[in-house]
């Protein structure tokens, strides 16, 4: 597959690839933004990619499980989202603060 | 049963101490029970069948089946006399400590006969898990002894001392498993039995260091080394008897460092012979430096405690070098040095207590001219000087007599520096006695008006007294019996057909 | 050919929402980023055939997760959210460098292994169509079904959780 | 078309049990009108659901499953001796912590049924961990067990720090478990198949043979090394541990931990750590800086609960020396002893963590009170008892014979060096003589500092009368002793 | 009586002094009843040696020794070692003199101790010096000789160290015994020599196993044996290089002095070597040592014996150089001689250093010479026994010293073990300088005019010190007749023998006369001597009381040399130098550079840098939690690139 071919035919790859790409990105999002909630969504970022990956194999395996697991990924998904927006307000109600760079008190 | 009584008797007179309120009577109870413990080992000792080799008392119960571990107890030749020494020194210590500990009694007590427990057990263990328990249980209490009653520094100290022995004694957990695992390799079935360990062949090559045998010998011989302590390894032993009460002082001279070299006599020299035999030359240099070393530094030190130490690091040099001379002649003479510097030093810590509970300082320059003032300390304090500078017939003689002799008999020209180790132990106690009890009265003197020792005092010393004059003039009492736990090491050290023959039965 | 066109007009959707996400400081604008990016992979799942994931992902995600933390960025008013990335350029470089890394590596893994490298049927198999929903239904509650019940518990877990949250010292509900 | 069996229903009782019983405190409290009911009944509310749960999991395994293992819900769990006995361990030690969390400042009072309520939810996430026997569950166990701690520490009732250790704990938690997710979807494109069963017939060789699925099963050792804190992955632990209220500190380092080393042993049974693979020598190293970066770092931690997290990063080395031994010595005859033996180190290693966080925990007067060991001071003079169970606790935690501490480690380091792991054992002898330093330290400051007069440890007035944590302390001290001494009975069990 | 039970007396009754006195002296309280106690313990002890020398005169001559077997001391493996005493010629020799000259000087000691307060203590020592000495000489085996040997090593550091308020006798009696342990180490290393060689160290053994012909070898065991045994003796004997405690251990009280730093103590060392005469002279090479050492100090001691201004001190080196005659008669194999002028040399010196004694005890504790002058008017009895000895020191006959002395100067010429004309020269010479050295303590101390302030008036000494020197001045005066010369014997009448010759016979080995060493030249030696002796005598009486100033232009010209001789050729400075302080401030240095500095330091040092590695990893921990995750993905690439690599 040379050339051309590459961008006329699809191939699993090319799902792979993007949905690794989109990990990298969330990756990226947890280790470079400033603030907690964006880097909360970079976390859902990377879920999905997972999710991408999962629908992809299970296509290629011709099998419903992948889709299933999506499926409870999912719902673990909103709920991680759920409890951390929820001790996120917390904090902000309390200090005002989403900077991450805050949350440097317990160390060494 | 009983040698499990002996090391459950000090446990259970913890265990009645801690129930017992804090009070001043204690020390009599701790007294009678110390005493009651020393008859035990009085009556093990009667009923010990000194014609025999190998084990007697035998106890042997499955513990971890597992790993082949056992509840294993017994005595043999060597070790009966350290359990003695043991129970020997407790009353005496107990005693030293009616005046010198006033506040925390019970924990006191508690901890002096936890202590008490883990060393006779480590001394009459033949599995070696169960000795590694004891041995590394023998720390705690001492920890707490020097940590809690100790002098200024005792924090730096109290942990020097555990880690430094708690580092060796690692080496020495690792070592276990591996020889664990060569029995099971060998044998074919789990044990940690010493004496089902005497059966194993480990392979070893001469020169190579990297060598299993090798390996083992050295990973033990570093546990030991440290507890000793020799040369290298002792700067934690003048830091924890500077810090240590007296009590703390004279079990830690007197028995705990006979744990490391008693440790070498039954754990490395039977189990790594020819290791022990390639390699006993660096550890009778490593022994002889240390003889020349320790008094080299004894002689320059100003703290009575720490000259005393660092005599304790001399002394324990001709021990370690008599063990690895690899003769009965030094062998005889080193366990016999092993009970010497047990009563000698412990004496003399005792002495320093008794003086210091007067002065409340231990610095020499301060001293001077107290012979006037304390005539019967100062003869007590010559004859043990005397003792430890090995005068003929006090004990010490005969001790570094035999294990000189046994050097030499092994290595002819060591044994002249060896010998330095005479003059120079001269040197340093007698140019400390007569910075003490000599010339005119010192700062001391003038500032408290000294009182003799009390009757109580007079007591905990005369039965050290005695032993330093028996020990020294009718010494074959205690060397014919040494014999038949000695020979089997020296004779047939290589001969593993013997070893496996050394059941729980005897030969 | 029509295949590939969609594909890659999806891929950019969801890349561009993603980067999107990544760079605009306002958290804002990258929940919106983030919505456009889950909306083309939404469109992804149902281009393999997953259609009802597919919705879920819309109604879920796009839906349900986002307007969640949208809801809550306006709660906290953020004007002054004018710097996207934590400090330290050299940091910064670093990271980015090993992501690149980790990137490279995952892909590099997927081309050693040729098999994915194989055109995707746009056929769908009898499994994937509407029937597909009821046999995973099926699956659901037969083969899956003990982990349905546990994804129940979760769910309380988080709706108590989440009220307890507030609730407790410091939190948005704080009782007196 | 697989169905739900009654058989698996019933194996899962204890679960359902747990759900049951969960729900009885925060019910109570809705029904008194949301008034926070007395805290003794919601703690036996909890006691009970917790203890039946595991006098029920015991007779399951005894009177169903015949003592043998057992599949259920079509592979997705497994009900083994394993189960059974880490279940058993997490459910009794749950216990204690509801008891810790009872009496300490920064938990009790307010929230508490909430607290119990998230406790034992997320005991229901971790008994499914200990049971999985298929990554789905696996991951669906991690989070439901790690989702309502994170609530917990959420909830403490200090601001500063059980906030920022939340929210630390969220995130890292999340990220380790997208990272896990990842492997587990590549690891089921490359085979096919995400249960244990599959990947066991797929057999071995096939990690060395499919990259894809190499990448897989590495990421999910990174996501399962991140949630047992090995090194390099240990970073979280302990800010979070210091953070978090002390009894969900205690249950993070006792019953979670466990759990997540279920995982592991399973994951290891799966033979991919056979020797001489290079993900054997890499984990190797692994265990080597994890006890050297635990022990290390305790030795310059001032605050106790950070001193006894990095400790904890130090066991779970040890831990994961004795699981190298248990990869390698696959169908020979030690295995399963050496099962045994690690799961022995981890039911100690869970006591002993539990009773010093119970002192500390006991030493806590107010919300937040982050505790130096020089607080400590004295406290040799002012409480005995406890000063003592710490002390026993410590040296236990640092190895000494003959408490537990020393059997399990002597053990495992048997174990690893009958497996040729010499080197690495040596390190972690190493290790541990490291560790005696800082195990000591709080005993110097026990008994041998005197109390300063303003000090708190210092005034035995000071002191809230908590007798149940007290109990605990003092019980657990006893503990490390007995089950030291006479390990047969305990390994019989574990067995 | 049998011998065990003599024995018994003998050994034990000074023992029980000692504890008596030492346990309940004290209590007892009294200047007279210590005394009393130990002198009768010590005579107890006397009668019992005269019966044990009746008992082995009684011997057949073959097995002239009675043994005494008490019990096993060690017994390790084949080592053995029993607690065996031998009674025979030699040792019943030395018991008497050692009893008798001890019982005369305990005697001496009541009067001259009787206001000190410490005399309980005193006599207890004494005593216990006695049961050392007495083991020490009925030793069987070297280990048995060995424990006397340190045992009367303590009791001098005892005595000497007695009055120890004062800083420098404390000092003394440490330098004695550390001193005297350089020489002990030796011995002990001598003993292991030669016990891996014979395989025993009984003395009857050792020498029955000598080899009867000598063996040339340096590197041979019984020439290294014997030659580290005789640094034993210099020590003990004090001879060059480790005579240098002898002179400060004059610090003990006076008789003192007397018993140990000149009748028996020091000549346990001669005594060894006489003991071991088959095994020395199997080793010609050590011979030639002993010689040479013991002639070099019987000279360097005369020199530095002539510049003593203190009483003691002159007595001090005049001990060491006769000490020195005995080692060098040892030396050329005249071990018959040397012990000959071992029992007379105890005699004379003994009566002088009593002498001295009373002397001191009359000037109230004076001990300079040049206070002193005119005192044969006020001690009259003092006077005439001191003079006795020192015509025997001095060598004129028929007193005892001419005899002795006059057979080893013979030997030094005639044996066939080495003797020549050299040795004969440096010995005379030597004698002649001891003529001139008494000589001028004679007149000094007696003769001169008065030199004491009119309000410390000497007196005499009360009788229980003038009887002892009475006896003693006796046995000087006469001992000598116990070996007449075989030249002298041969024109008096009934040809009296050697006795003590003969009388060694059986367990000494005896030189023999060089060939061509007649008869006549024993008779110019005994000229020689004579006739020196009495002219420098003679010359330096009257130089000393006419013409001083002469003496001192003398020493004012040759000042280098008085200087050198002052200071005792620098030896005790060398060693205080070189040995001493250095060993003192290199150990202070290897305690602060290497225990503290080395080894402590890297203890600590670990310790610091396991803590700093600590510190690292919390660094790491820095509290920010990008950074942990940026860690994890590290981690998590070192993992891939660690997996991937192969």
């Amino acid at each position: 597959m040379k050339g051309l071919e590459l961008f006329t035919t699809v191939t699993y790859a090319h799902f792979l690839f993007l949905s690794f790409v989109l990990f990298a990105l969330g990756v990226l999002g947890v280790l470079l933004r400033r603030n907690l909630i964006v880097v909360m969504m970079s976390v859902e970022l990377m879920l999905n990619a997972v999710n991408l990956t999962f629908i992809t194999f299970a296509k290629a395996l011709n099998q419903l499980d992948g889709q299933i697991f999506v499926f409870f990924v999912m719902t673990i998904a909103a709920a991680e989202a759920a409890v951390g927006l929820a001790i996120v307000v917390a904090i902000f109600k309390r200090f005002r603060e989403v900077n991450i760079r805050f949350f440097q008190f317990l160390k060494g | 049963m009983l040698l499990s009584l002996i090391i459950l008797f000090p446990l259970i007179c913890a265990l009645v101490m801690a129930l017992l309120p804090d009070r001043r009577y204690l020390h009599k109870v701790a007294l009678g029970m110390s005493v009651v413990e020393f008859l035990v080992g009085l009556v093990l000792y009667l009923k010990f069948d000194h014609n025999k080799t190998g084990l007697q008392f035998v106890e042997k119960i499955l513990w971890i089946e597992d790993f082949g571990i056992s509840y294993f107890l017994g005595v043999d030749g060597i070790s009966i006399w350290l359990v003695l020494l043991t129970v020997f020194l407790q009353p005496i210590v107990v005693l030293a400590s009616w005046s010198s500990i006033n506040e925390k009694i019970k924990g006191y007590y508690v901890a002096l006969f936890l202590l008490e427990s883990a060393m006779i057990g480590s001394f009459i263990t033949f599995d070696a898990v169960l000795f590694y328990l004891f041995w590394e249980l023998s720390l705690v209490p001492m920890y707490f002894i020097i940590g809690l009653w100790g002098g200024e520094r005792k924090i730096y100290a109290t942990l020097k001392f555990f880690i430094y022995t708690m580092a060796g004694s690692i080496m020495m957990l690792v070592a276990n498993g591996v020889m664990l695992l060569l029995a099971k390799e060998t044998l074919g079935f789990y044990t940690t039995s010493l004496l089902d360990w005497y059966k194993i062949r480990i392979p070893f090559v001469g020169g190579e260091f990297f060598s299993p045998q090798t390996l083992l010998f050295f990973a033990y011989a570093l546990a030991f080394a440290v507890k000793t302590p020799v040369f290298p390894f002792h700067t934690w032993l003048p830091d924890a008897h500077v810090q240590a009460p007296t009590a703390g002082s004279v079990i830690l001279a007197g028995v705990m460092l006979k744990m490391g070299t008693y440790s070498f006599l039954r754990w490395v020299v039977p189990l790594f012979p020819e290791a022990t035999q390639y390699w006993s030359w660096l550890f009778i240099v490593i022994g002889i430096t240390g003889i020349i070393y320790g008094a080299l530094m004894a002689l320059v030190q100003n703290d009575i405690k720490k000259v005393i130490a660092y005599s304790s690091v001399s002394h324990m040099g001709y021990i370690i070098a008599g063990i690895f001379s690899l003769n009965e002649l030094a062998m005889s003479g080193a366990l016999y040095q092993m009970l010497n510097h047990g009563i000698s030093t412990g004496a003399l810590f005792l002495l320093v207590g008794m003086i210091y509970e007067r002065t409340h300082t231990r610095d020499i320059v301060k001293y001077g001219g107290i012979a006037a003032q304390v005539p019967i300390y100062t003869v007590i304090f010559m004859i043990v000087t005397f003792s430890s500078i090995a005068v003929p017939l006090t004990n010490g003689f005969v001790g570094e007599f035999l294990i000189l002799l046994g050097i030499y008999q092994n290595r002819p020209a060591w044994a002249a520096w060896a010998v330095a180790g005479v003059i120079l132990g001269a040197g340093y106690m007698l140019w400390t006695v007569k910075r003490v009890f000599f010339g005119p009265a010192g700062q001391v003197v003038q500032d408290h008006g000294l009182h003799d020792l009390s009757q109580r005092e007079i007591l905990v010393m005369l039965p050290l007294v005695f032993l330093v004059f028996f020990m020294g003039i009718y010494p074959n009492y205690f060397l014919r019996l040494f014999e038949k736990g000695i020979i089997f090491l020296v004779e047939n050290f290589h001969n593993y057909q013997l070893f496996s023959q050394i059941t729980e039965g005897g030969l | 050919m029509v295949e590939a066109l969609l594909f890659w007009f999806l891929a950019l959707v969801t890349l561009f929402g993603a980067v999107a996400m990544l760079l605009v400081p306002n958290p804002i604008y990258a929940a919106m980023s983030l919505v456009v990016s889950m909306i083309g992979i939404s469109g992804l799942f149902a281009f393999l055939g997953a259609d009802f994931i597919a919705g879920v992902q819309v109604i879920v995600y796009a839906g349900a997760v986002l307007v969640l933390f949208v809801m809550v960025l306006m709660l906290f008013d953020l004007k002054s959210e004018t710097q996207a990335f934590s400090k330290g350029l050299l940091s910064r470089i670093f990271k980015v460098a090993s992501v690149g890394f980790l990137l490279g590596g995952l892909i590099g893994v997927m081309v050693l292994e040729f098999s994915w490298i194989l055109p995707v049927f746009m056929q769908s198999s009898p499994q994937w169509t509407m029937t597909g929903v009821k046999k995973m239904a099926q699956l659901l509650f037969t083969e899956y079904m003990f982990i349905f019940q546990i994804l129940g518990v979760l769910l309380l877990v988080v709706a108590v959780g989440a009220v307890a949250l507030a609730r407790s010292r410091g939190g948005t509900h704080e009782r007196a | 078309m697989k169905i739900v069996s009654l058989a698996d229903i019933i194996v899962a009782s204890p679960l359902i049990l747990l759900v049951l019983g969960s729900l009885a405190p925060i019910t109570t409290k809705v029904i008194l009108g949301n008034r926070e009911p007395r805290s003794f009944v919601t703690l036996m509310e909890g006691a009970v659901a917790l203890v039946g749960s595991a006098i029920l999991t015991a007779s399951v395994y005894y009177l169903l499953t015949a003592r043998g293992s057992y599949f259920a819900f079509n592979d997705l769990l497994i009900f083994d001796r394993l189960t059974m006995v880490t279940s058993v361990i997490m459910l009794i030690s749950s216990v204690f912590v509801l008891i810790l969390m009872k009496e300490n400042p920064s938990s009790s009072g307010y929230g508490y049924a909430e607290l119990t309520f998230l406790l034992l939810s997320s005991l229901v996430g971790g008994v499914t961990l200990v049971a999985s026997y298929d990554f789905i569950t696996t991951f669906l166990g991690l989070e439901v067990m790690s989702l309502p701690v994170y609530v917990m520490i959420g909830m403490g009732h200090d601001d500063r720090y059980s906030k920022e250790s939340a929210i630390k704990y969220f995130v890292l938690g999340s990220f380790a478990s997208a990272i896990f997710l990842l492997g587990v979807a590549l690891m089921y494109g490359s085979s096919g198949t995400t249960s244990f069963e599959g990947l066991l017939k797929l057999g071995v060789e096939f990690i060395s043979t499919n990259f894809v699925f190499l990448m897989g099963v590495t990421l999910v050792i990174v996501g399962l090394l991140f949630k047992v804190s090995a090194f390099p992955f240990q970073s979280w632990t302990v800010d979070v541990y210091q953070g978090a209220p002390t009894p969900v500190t205690s249950y993070m380092a006792s019953v979670m931990k466990v759990a997540s080393f279920v995982v592991l042993i399973r994951f290891v049974k799966l033979g991919y750590f056979a020797s001489s693979t290079p993900l054997f020598e890499l984990i190797q190293w692994v265990t080597v800086l994890t006890i050297l970066v635990g022990n290390g770092g305790a030795l310059v931690q001032q605050s106790i609960k950070r001193m006894l997290a990095y400790s904890s990063i130090a066991h779970s080395g040890y831990v994961m020396l004795g699981l190298m031994a248990y990869g390698l010595s696959e169908y020979s005859s030690s295995e399963e002893l050496i099962k045994q033996n690690v799961l022995f180190y981890l039911l100690a290693y869970s006591v002993m963590t539990l009773g010093a966080f119970g002192v500390v925990s006991y030493l806590e007067q107010k919300e937040g009170a982050q505790l130096k060991v020089s607080d400590l001071r004295g406290l040799g003079r002012t409480r005995l008892g406890l000063a003592l169970a710490l002390s026993l606790l410590l040296l236990s935690l640092g190895g000494i014979p003959p408490f537990v501490g020393f059997f399990t480690k002597f053990y495992l380091f048997i174990h690893a060096l009958d497996q040729g792991l010499v080197w690495v054992t040596v390190w972690a002898a190493v290790g541990s003589a490291m560790g005696i330093y800082y195990y000591l330290r709080p005993m110097v400051f026990m008994f041998m500092e005197e109390p300063s007069s303003n000090d708190q440890a210092g005034d035995a007035s000071y002191f809230t009368w908590k007798p149940l944590t007290h109990l605990i302390a003092v019980f657990f001290s006893i503990v490390v002793i007995t089950i030291g001494v006479f390990s047969r009975f305990v390994l019989e069990f574990i067995r | 009586m049998s011998s065990e039970l003599l024995f018994s007396l003998l050994i034990f009754a000074p023992l029980v002094g000692f504890a008596f006195n030492g346990l309940l002296g004290k209590k007892l309280g009294g200047h007279l009843y210590p005394g009393v106690i130990a002198s009768v313990a010590s005579f107890i002890s006397f009668v019992a040696s005269v019966g044990l020398f009746q008992l082995v005169s009684e011997q057949p001559e073959q097995a002239k020794y009675l043994v005494i077997h008490a019990f096993d001391w060690m017994q390790v493996g084949t080592f053995r070692l029993p607690v065996q005493f031998l009674i025979d010629p030699l040792s019943s020799i030395m018991i008497l003199v050692i009893t008798g000259v001890g019982t005369l000087i305990h005697i001496f000691s009541i009067g001259y101790m009787a206001e000190d307060p410490g005399i309980a203590k005193y006599f207890s020592y004494l005593n216990f010096f006695l049961f050392n000495m007495l083991i020490l000489v009925t030793g069987d085996s070297l280990p048995l000789l060995f424990v006397g040997w340190e045992g009367v090593g303590l009791c001098s550091y005892l005595l000497i160290g007695f009055w120890y308020e004062d800083h420098e006798k404390a000092e003394a009696g440490m330098k004695a015994f550390i001193v005297n342990r350089v020489g002990d180490a030796a011995f002990l290393l001598g003993m292991f020599v030669l016990y891996s060689h014979f395989g025993t160290l009984n003395l009857l053994e050792l020498n029955s196993l000598a080899p009867k012909e000598a063996i040339w070898n340096w590197l041979d065991p019984i020439t290294i044996g014997t030659l580290l045994l005789f640094v034993g003796v210099t020590g003990k004997s004090a001879q060059v290089p480790l005579y240098v405690w002898l002179p400060d251990a004059m610090a003990g009280p006076t008789p003192v002095s007397a018993l140990i730093h000149a009748a028996t103590m020091v000549t346990a060392g001669v005594y060894m070597m006489v003991r071991l005469s088959y095994l020395y002279t199997a080793a010609p090479y050590t011979m030639i040592v002993v010689a040479a050492i013991g002639l070099l100090t019987a000279v360097l001691a005369a020199t530095m014996g002539i510049v003593q201004w203190d009483i003691k001190k002159v007595l001090a080196y005049s001990t060491v150089s006769q000490l020195g005659y005995m080692v060098f008669a040892c030396g050329v194999g005249a071990f018959s001689a040397a012990f000959f002028h071992l029992v007379t040399h105890a005699f004379f010196k003994a009566l002088m250093f009593l002498g001295a004694g009373s002397v001191i005890y009359g000037m109230h504790h004076q001990q300079d010479i040049r206070e002193m002058g005119g005192l044969n008017k006020r001690m009259p009895l003092t006077y005439w026994t001191f003079m006795i000895g020192w015509l025997s020191i001095i060598g004129l006959p028929p007193f005892s010293g001419f005899f002795s002395k006059d057979e080893i100067k013979w030997f030094a010429l005639a044996s066939d073990r080495g003797g020549n004309w050299i040795f004969w020269g440096l010995a005379w010479v030597g004698s002649l300088l001891t003529t001139f050295y008494m000589t001028r303590l004679m007149a000094y101390t007696f003769w001169r005019d008065k030199k004491y302030s009119a309000d410390h008036q000497p007196h005499e000494s009360p009788w229980v010190m003038t009887v002892p020197l009475m006896i003693l001045a006796f046995l000087a005066a006469t001992g000598g007749f116990l070996g007449i010369p075989h030249a002298i014997a041969q024109i008096l009448p009934g040809h009296p023998n050697h006795w003590l010759e003969h009388w060694l016979k059986p367990v000494i080995s005896l030189p023999t006369i060089k060939q061509g060493i007649t008869v006549e030249y024993e008779w110019l030696l005994m000229g020689l001597s004579v006739v020196g002796s009495f002219t420098v005598a003679m010359v330096t009486r009257y130089l000393y009381l006419n013409r001083i100033d002469l003496i001192d232009r003398t020493r004012e010209r040759f000042e280098v040399i008085h200087k050198v001789w002052v200071h005792k050729y620098y030896v005790d400075a060398f060693y205080q130098k070189y040995f001493v302080e250095n060993l003192v401030l290199s150990s202070r240095d290897l305690w602060r550079y290497v225990d503290v500095g080395v080894i402590d330091r890297l203890v600590n040092k670990i310790a610091d840098v396991t803590k700093e590695l600590g510190r690292g990893f919390a660094w790491l921990q820095s509290g920010n939690m990008q950074n942990y995750a940026f860690i994890t993905i590290i981690g998590l690439i070192i993992f891939v690139l660690f997996l991937f690599k192969g």
